[in-house]
């Protein structure tokens, strides 16, 4: 197969893929020199979203670039949230509630799955199913219902606070959560059916796109990419933030490196996200959802500061830079995404058109979080 | 790990390596070294099974940078106000530098972020390129070349990664007029 | 059938366009119906009672349309080929016994005719893509016609299995050799019928390019694939021929497997317009499961089904037509029964 | 010999089979390309077989003797393109460099 | 006269379309340059030809002519044109000034020769049997009378097979 | 070969229980909610464009002017100006422009506000043909609504 | 009543471009186009939760060929401008344009002074027929902008109005 490929005289030529292309997600363009079906060369080109984010981030104050961050990767916005907000708050040295706590993990696991659902559906479209992508939305609408009672948005939530929440939540979201984690668990033994255990897919995903853990490595890929391939590494394990050390969960990891094992890594991650949200909704402690001494205007030291947050696509790291104001001087938005696409080029060398693509449906591309 | 580290840096002749409270900064270890030691630290840290999280560039015109102050505990401790105007007693008048700073982490359990960083004379600012040796690093380089204008030297392809093909402008310099 | 050979002429081109033109129309209307109930959803619903109105509205606007010709395509490929498609379709429609003495023309080698026909079909796809100009189109195109090649191999071993099994070509006299209830159908003849009947009905949704064999218009790989850039009713007539290809493909299966227009049960009428009925009730059923299949499952690759094709399919049947060469030819003699 | 039934008369047939011909030699004479020339030697061979089936019909005292040359002719004739084809193609590969560097226009 | 609003009139009418959609495609087929309009050409006068076929009383060798010509041997062609480009057809068809007036020249001289040879000849007149275009004629002759005829083309076919496939390989095997 | 028949069954057992699983999604019921002719109920905490509130009693605004809410607004989508009437000592609130346009929806202008002034609106249905009726005269509706 | 307005025209045999609007109307088949945010709830509405196919419009094209409304989802970049200009270029008339979200509006939260990325509206670049504000607008608000396109199309509206409570 890729002796084909590779032999240099072949007549090739360049397809466009994008940048308004179903498969891409949103608005990549991949340049792909092909050879037949065969692709000899893809190269991502990016910006095609680039929204400057970085450059508001040094125009705005501290909060106000809040809610910046649910629009880098509106799938998952409440990780984003989550990560800007830790790094401040680190930065102040304030003190969350625990019940803040909890609650930012709950919303940012529901979000998780919100996120992984849609991906799901996604993929498979990509992969030329069309139903279950209306299944996941499905589903997924039970979840933005629940935390669009709580935030008031459905996609781009803007609720955490430095110090805590902007709201509590009211017993019906703690209910209705309980029922949605009896309803997904319910639903879920039937995408199995009807996607996983499909022979069509099995034979698309199997041994297609083998990433080796060595090749994340050097390409800073995390996240499901990373644990496809055989590397047990998520930052709510390894580096433990907010009140992850207190619940019980594990980390799918898979060892094949191929799309299948990408596919597996995130549904599994869906089971262990209802298992965290079930634990912290037992957990959930009474009391305030706001600290106490928040300062009205922040300032944080001069200095600068590093945050990592597990985002559904993998490590979200955020790098402040202050100067001591009231903005920020300097703001690096690191998005799991840039890096896991980074290795498109090279991992997809050899492929056939429809493998690369079930390739870049298993990266789990959210575009304006690359371009940022 | 972490005096294996430094004792392994010492070997590259940083310009300052400091121990910082993660608690606070988010990382362990701050490395600063000269634009010629970028790809030395590289290595050293590939070698040592480290990954590359990210690239980033900050640009201090007319400041002196912050960042690696030998002691952010007690920076912090002190009057935050305080400490800024210590910061710019500290020198008359600020060279106007470029900074690169690299973030490293590891994937297998140890928890140790690296931070590597090298500042660079605004008005040149050029440094080797490490995308040789850590392909992840194309595009990080290429966007700090694209917000920065920073130059790494023997990068295959600086073009615009994020901007337009055609931009000649470096956003993400202090002096930058839209 | 005391019209004159012009009149029937005529009343057999306006019935089977009318015929396709609105089976076209309401099997895309069926379409999004059965996909929106599948997926929790109506469907078109606003336009007209039960969204009826619905092919209505898109046949005016797409007529309506603007007729692009983009650059760079060749004219006369870009025009012709949609015709290419639809005229065999329709073609092939002149030997289907829609009941006892509902056939155009009762063509002795009516079954053959269709498979040429289908050939044809094939010529409309590929000059359609390569006149497109578009690489999408012409990738869309190779693919379309490896797949009809790779495909038309195993259906016609089926076929033959069939042809062996009646002797004879003669669609309509198939149909009377499985008359007298459900059992005598030849989906029954033997054990390895279902098994044939199933490679039969893979390959005609490869042939008809449906899901999950719609590797020709892969959206996600291929924008539209040949039809990217057709445009109003171009587009309709490319729509019209792939429905027109899909109510063939099924005719046939249920012709040469299910009976035609026989009834299921002995004591049920397959007399005059019944036939007609349980024709079109079994042929509308296949279209279902067609539907049924297309929202079930992802999309096969090109690979994939070509391994299919030849791994799987070829083997079978060329193993289902030898056994049944085997049961008529030899177990007589074994059995000495003449 | 009206006409609307020229299709029961040998030498309309004859007539259309010497015009397929002489198309097809001029083709051959006036395509330089080799998939021109094949396509022109098809329409040579279409000439012949059409003669077979006209005498066939009309003149053969066993009228299946023209169908099965002219499916021996098809055979042949399939065999024929499938060989030249792959000829042709051997020979672009060999002699010919051909890149199509153009970057499509942002398509679909 | 035959009245058009009768079978013969309409089959009439019917074989004059046939005979000019089997020229036209002759037509289009030679004159274009462009080959794949060219094979489109070809393969409209194929289907003219199975036209003429079916007038000749023989369905069977029609529907052959279009399974085959149509459906095997166009599409092979324009799969060889995918594959060889035919974006630089006008490179290598540089044809010269004379190519087209002498084909011209010929192909009429040819067709003027022929067409005078058959409408001058005194045919004899037409045989008792007429053929009834059944299949089962064709297939009793095909393993009786011509039997060794048909395994003979069945190895010409095999062996075209794999010469194809020796030749298509090899072309690629060597860059 | 046991494999091949193995994977042969396998694969067309896994292909006929996904039809079974979308032949039991099509005949339940559907879970579309039409909506124009029905409609869902906003959460309370639904967040439309802001919306000034009125005094309970007057009917004017409560809205003090104190500009908290255009400070706090990352993208400057909100106007408001006010005058000090001759001999009165609070300011009044002549003229609130909200530029909808801009705004991201992330209430920090809300949160901001210590008097309560301003809320959130229901509208969630927005849509029309002019892109200058989304720049709201906030004080405007609020008169239109209350008298 | 929307449903007997329909057909009471169509029996009415209304003039011919009257039948057109109303088959157009009816029939408007979107671009699979997203940019950003907005697109995500544009396959939300698209999903089974608010059905976009009960008016005919899920008929989602990719090619814009095939396409009578282009529905510019989320945040126009000034790399991708020339890009969605094209593909407006490259429908057949009679077509539409949708703005959904404030950033397709008039560049919704990202604009600040010194922006140097973005187009600040969609209708900097070709006309636009309705907006939908919202960021993202729920999905609701896609469909009530469907009605609107369609009530510009026909010139009368067929289904009730929804106020906000």
């Amino acid at each position: 197969m890729n002796d084909l490929a590779r032999s240099p005289n072949q007549e090739t030529f360049v397809l466009n893929l994008g940048p308004q292309h179903p498969a891409t997600h949103g608005v990549l363009r991949v340049k792909l020199t092909m050879d037949g079906e065969y692709i000899v060369d893809a190269e991502p080109v990016l910006g095609y979203v680039h929204r400057m984010h970085e450059k508001m981030g040094e125009n705005r104050t501290w909060v106000q670039f809040m809610p910046n961050t649910a629009r880098l990767d509106y799938l998952g916005a409440l990780s984003y949230n989550h990560g800007y907000v830790k790094v401040v708050e680190q930065a102040m040295g304030l003190e969350v509630p625990e019940r803040a706590e909890y609650l930012r993990v709950i919303t940012v696991e529901l979000n998780r799955i919100a996120s992984h659902l849609l991906w799901f559906g996604a993929f498979v479209l990509d992969l030329g199913g069309f139903t279950p992508l209306l299944y996941a939305f499905d589903d997924r609408e039970h979840i933005l219902d629940l935390l669009e009672s709580v935030t008031g948005s459905r996609l781009t939530f803007c609720y955490y606070r430095f110090g805590g929440l902007c709201n509590d939540v009211d017993d019906d979201f703690l209910t209705g959560t309980r029922a949605f984690i009896k309803r997904l668990r319910k639903r879920l033994p039937d995408y199995h059916n009807l996607v996983t255990k499909n022979i069509i897919l099995i034979n698309r995903l199997k041994d297609v796109g083998v990433l080796s853990a060595e090749m994340c490595r050097k390409y800073g890929a995390t996240g499901p990419v990373l644990r496809g391939s055989g590397v047990d590494y998520d930052v709510r394990k390894n580096e433990p933030y907010s009140v992850y050390p207190e619940l019980d969960f594990e980390v799918p990891v898979y060892s094949e490196g191929d799309s299948m094992a990408r596919y597996m890594v995130r549904m599994d991650e869906i089971d262990q996200c209802l298992r965290i949200v079930e634990q912290a909704l037992d957990k959930l402690p009474e009391g305030p959802v706001m600290a106490e001494k928040v300062p009205k205007i922040l300032k944080p030291a001069a200095g600068d500061y590093y945050g990592a947050v597990e985002a559904a696509r993998g490590t979200f790291g955020i790098r402040i830079v202050s100067d001591g104001t009231n903005i920020p001087y300097r703001m690096k938005l690191r998005s799991p995404t840039f890096s896991n696409l980074s290795l498109y080029g090279e991992a997809s060398r050899g492929l056939l058109l429809p493998d690369a693509l079930a390739l870049m449906g298993s990266l789990d591309l959210v575009i304006p979080e690359i371009d940022r | 790990m972490l005096s294996e580290l430094k004792s392994e840096f010492a070997s590259l002749a940083p310009l300052a390596v400091i121990e910082t409270d993660y608690k606070v900064k988010g990382y362990h270890l701050d490395v600063e070294v000269g634009p010629d030691r970028v790809v030395d630290a590289a290595e050293l840290l590939d070698r040592l099974g480290f990954f590359l999280e990210a690239i980033t560039g900050v640009d201090w015109l007319g400041k002196n940078p912050v960042g690696n102050q030998p002691d952010p505990v007690s920076v912090n401790e002190q009057d935050p106000e305080a400490a800024e105007a210590e910061g710019e007693a500290g020198s008359d008048a600020p060279a106007d530098k470029m900074e690169v700073v690299y973030d490293y982490n590891r994937t297998d359990g140890v928890l140790c972020r690296v931070v590597v960083r090298c500042r660079l004379d605004r008005a040149k600012p050029e440094l080797p390129t490490v995308s040789r040796l850590i392909p992840g690093a194309d595009w990080h380089e290429r966007e700090t070349h694209d917000f920065f204008g920073i130059i790494f030297t023997g990068h295959h392809d600086l073009s615009p990664l994020l901007l337009p093909e055609d931009a000649d402008f470096h956003p993400l310099r202090k002096d930058f007029k839209a | 059938m005391t019209l004159t050979e012009p009149w029937r002429v005529l009343a057999f081109l306006v019935g089977i366009i009318a015929f396709v033109a609105l089976n076209a129309a309401y099997l895309v209307w069926l379409e999004r119906k059965v996909a929106g109930h599948i997926q929790g959803r109506i469907g078109p619903k606003e336009v007209g009672p039960f969204g009826l109105l619905q092919p209505l509205a898109d046949g005016i606007k797409l007529m309506s349309k603007q007729l692009l010709v983009p650059k760079g395509v060749d004219p006369l490929l870009f025009k012709v080929a949609p015709l290419l498609v639809l005229v065999p379709a329709v073609m092939s429609f002149v030997t289907i016994p829609f009941g006892e003495n509902l056939v155009a023309r009762n063509i002795d080698i009516g079954l053959l005719m269709i498979f040429a026909f289908a050939s044809v079909n094939v010529m409309g796809l590929l000059l359609g893509g390569w006149g497109s100009n578009n690489k999408y189109a012409v990738i869309s195109a190779a693919r379309a016609v490896s797949q009809n090649v790779a495909y038309e191999i195993p259906m016609l071993i089926t076929v033959v299995t069939m042809i062996m099994l009646t002797s004879t070509m003669n669609l309509n006299e198939m149909v009377i050799q499985q008359g007298g209830g459900i059992l005598n159908w030849h989906f029954f003849a033997n054990p390895l019928m279902p098994f044939a009947f199933l490679i039969f009905f893979v390959c005609a949704l490869a042939e008809t390019n449906r899901a999950p064999f719609d590797l020709g218009e892969a959206e996600s790989e291929l924008i539209a694939g040949f039809h990217t850039e057709y445009s109003g009713m171009g587009f309709g007539v490319f729509f019209m021929g792939e429905y027109a290809n899909i109510i063939i493909g099924c005719s046939l299966a249920v012709i040469l497997f299910l009976g035609g227009w026989q009834s299921p049960f002995e004591f049920l009428s397959d007399q005059g317009l019944w036939g007609v009925f349980w024709f079109l009730a079994k042929v509308y059923f296949l279209i279902f499961c067609v539907m049924w299949i297309r929202w079930t499952y992802p999309r096969t690759t090109l690979w994939g089904l070509l391994n299919l094709s030849w791994k799987i399919l070829i083997p079978i049947s060329l193993l289902i037509l030898l056994l049944t060469g085997a049961m008529i030819k030899v177990w007589p003699l074994i059995t000495g029964a003449s | 010999m009206s006409i609307l039934n020229l299709s029961n008369f040998l030498e309309v047939y004859l007539v259309i089979a010497a015009l397929l011909f002489g198309i097809g030699i001029f083709g051959m004479l006036y395509q330089r390309t080799m998939i021109g020339m094949l396509i022109s030697s098809e329409l040579i061979l279409a000439a012949a077989s059409l003669n077979f089936m006209a005498f066939s019909r009309f003149l053969a005292s066993d009228p299946t003797t023209g169908q099965i040359f002219t499916l021996f002719i098809m055979g042949i004739a399939a065999a024929e393109a499938a060989i030249a084809l792959s000829i042709i193609i051997a020979v672009y590969r060999n002699y010919k460099s051909i890149d199509t560097e153009d970057v499509a226009s942002l398509q679909g | 006269m035959i009245s058009l609003f009768t079978a013969e009139g309409l089959a009439g009418l019917v074989f004059l379309f046939i005979v000019a959609v089997t020229v036209g495609g002759a037509l289009i087929a030679v004159g274009s340059p462009r080959l794949p309009r060219a094979v489109a050409g070809l393969a409209i006068c194929f289907i003219g030809v199975a036209g003429l076929y079916y007038f000749l009383h023989s369905p069977f060798v029609a529907v052959m002519e279009m399974l085959i010509y149509v459906g095997a041997v166009c599409v092979t062609i324009v799969f060889a044109i995918m594959l060889a480009d035919p974006g630089d057809e006008q490179k290598v068809g540089r044809r010269s000034a004379v190519a087209a007036p002498v084909g011209f020249g010929v192909g009429a001289l040819l067709f003027w020769g022929m067409a005078m040879l058959g409408i001058k000849t005194m045919w004899p007149a037409a045989a008792a049997k007429v053929n009834t275009g059944s299949v089962t004629d064709i297939g009793h002759a095909l393993i009786t009378n011509y039997g060794m005829v048909f395994e003979l083309i069945s190895l010409v076919l095999l062996l075209a097979i794999i010469g194809s496939l020796v030749l298509a390989r090899a072309g690629r095997g060597k860059s | 070969m046991s494999g091949y028949f193995k994977e042969l069954f396998g694969g067309t057992k896994s292909l006929f229980v996904g039809l079974g699983i979308t032949f039991k999604y099509m005949i339940k019921p559907v879970v579309t909610v039409q909506y124009p002719h029905e409609t869902l109920v906003m959460p309370p905490r639904f967040r439309g464009h802001i919306e000034l509130v009125g005094d309970e009693e007057t009917g004017a605004p409560k809205c003090v002017v104190c500009g908290m809410c255009q400070k706090a607004c990352p993208t400057n989508c909100i106007t408001l100006t006010g005058e000090k009437p001759e001999g009165g000592k609070k300011k009044v609130l002549t003229g609130y422009i909200l530029n909808f346009t801009t705004c991201s929806l992330c209430g920090l202008c809300v949160e901001s506000c210590k008097f309560d002034a301003i809320t959130f609106s229901r509208d969630y249905n927005l849509a029309g043909p002019r892109k200058d009726a989304y720049i709201f005269d906030l004080k405007k509706r609020l008169e239109e609504k209350s008298g | 009543m929307g449903k007997e307005s329909l057909q009471s025209a169509i029996i009415k045999f209304a003039p011919l471009d009257k039948l057109l609007d109303l088959g157009r109307a009816n029939s408007l088949w979107p671009m699979t186009f997203g940019l950003a945010c907005c697109a995500i709830e544009m396959m939300a509405t698209g999903a089974s939760r608010f059905d976009l196919a009960r008016f005919g419009a899920e008929v989602f094209r990719p090619s814009p060929r095939q396409c009578d409304v282009m529905i510019v989802a989320g945040t126009i970049s000034k790399k991708m401008a020339p890009a969605v200009q094209t593909l407006y270029d490259q429908m057949p008339e009679p077509k539409w344009v949708i703005a959904m979200g404030n950033c397709a509006i008039s560049g919704g939260p990202f604009v600040f002074e010194g922006q140097y990325g973005i187009v600040e509206g969609a209708d900097k670049l070709f006309p636009v027929d309705v907006f939908i504000p919202g960021c993202p607008p729920r999905p609701e608000a896609l469909i009530e902008g469907i009605l609107e396109l369609e009530e510009k199309v026909t010139g009368h509206r067929r289904w009730p109005r929804v106020e906000a409570v």
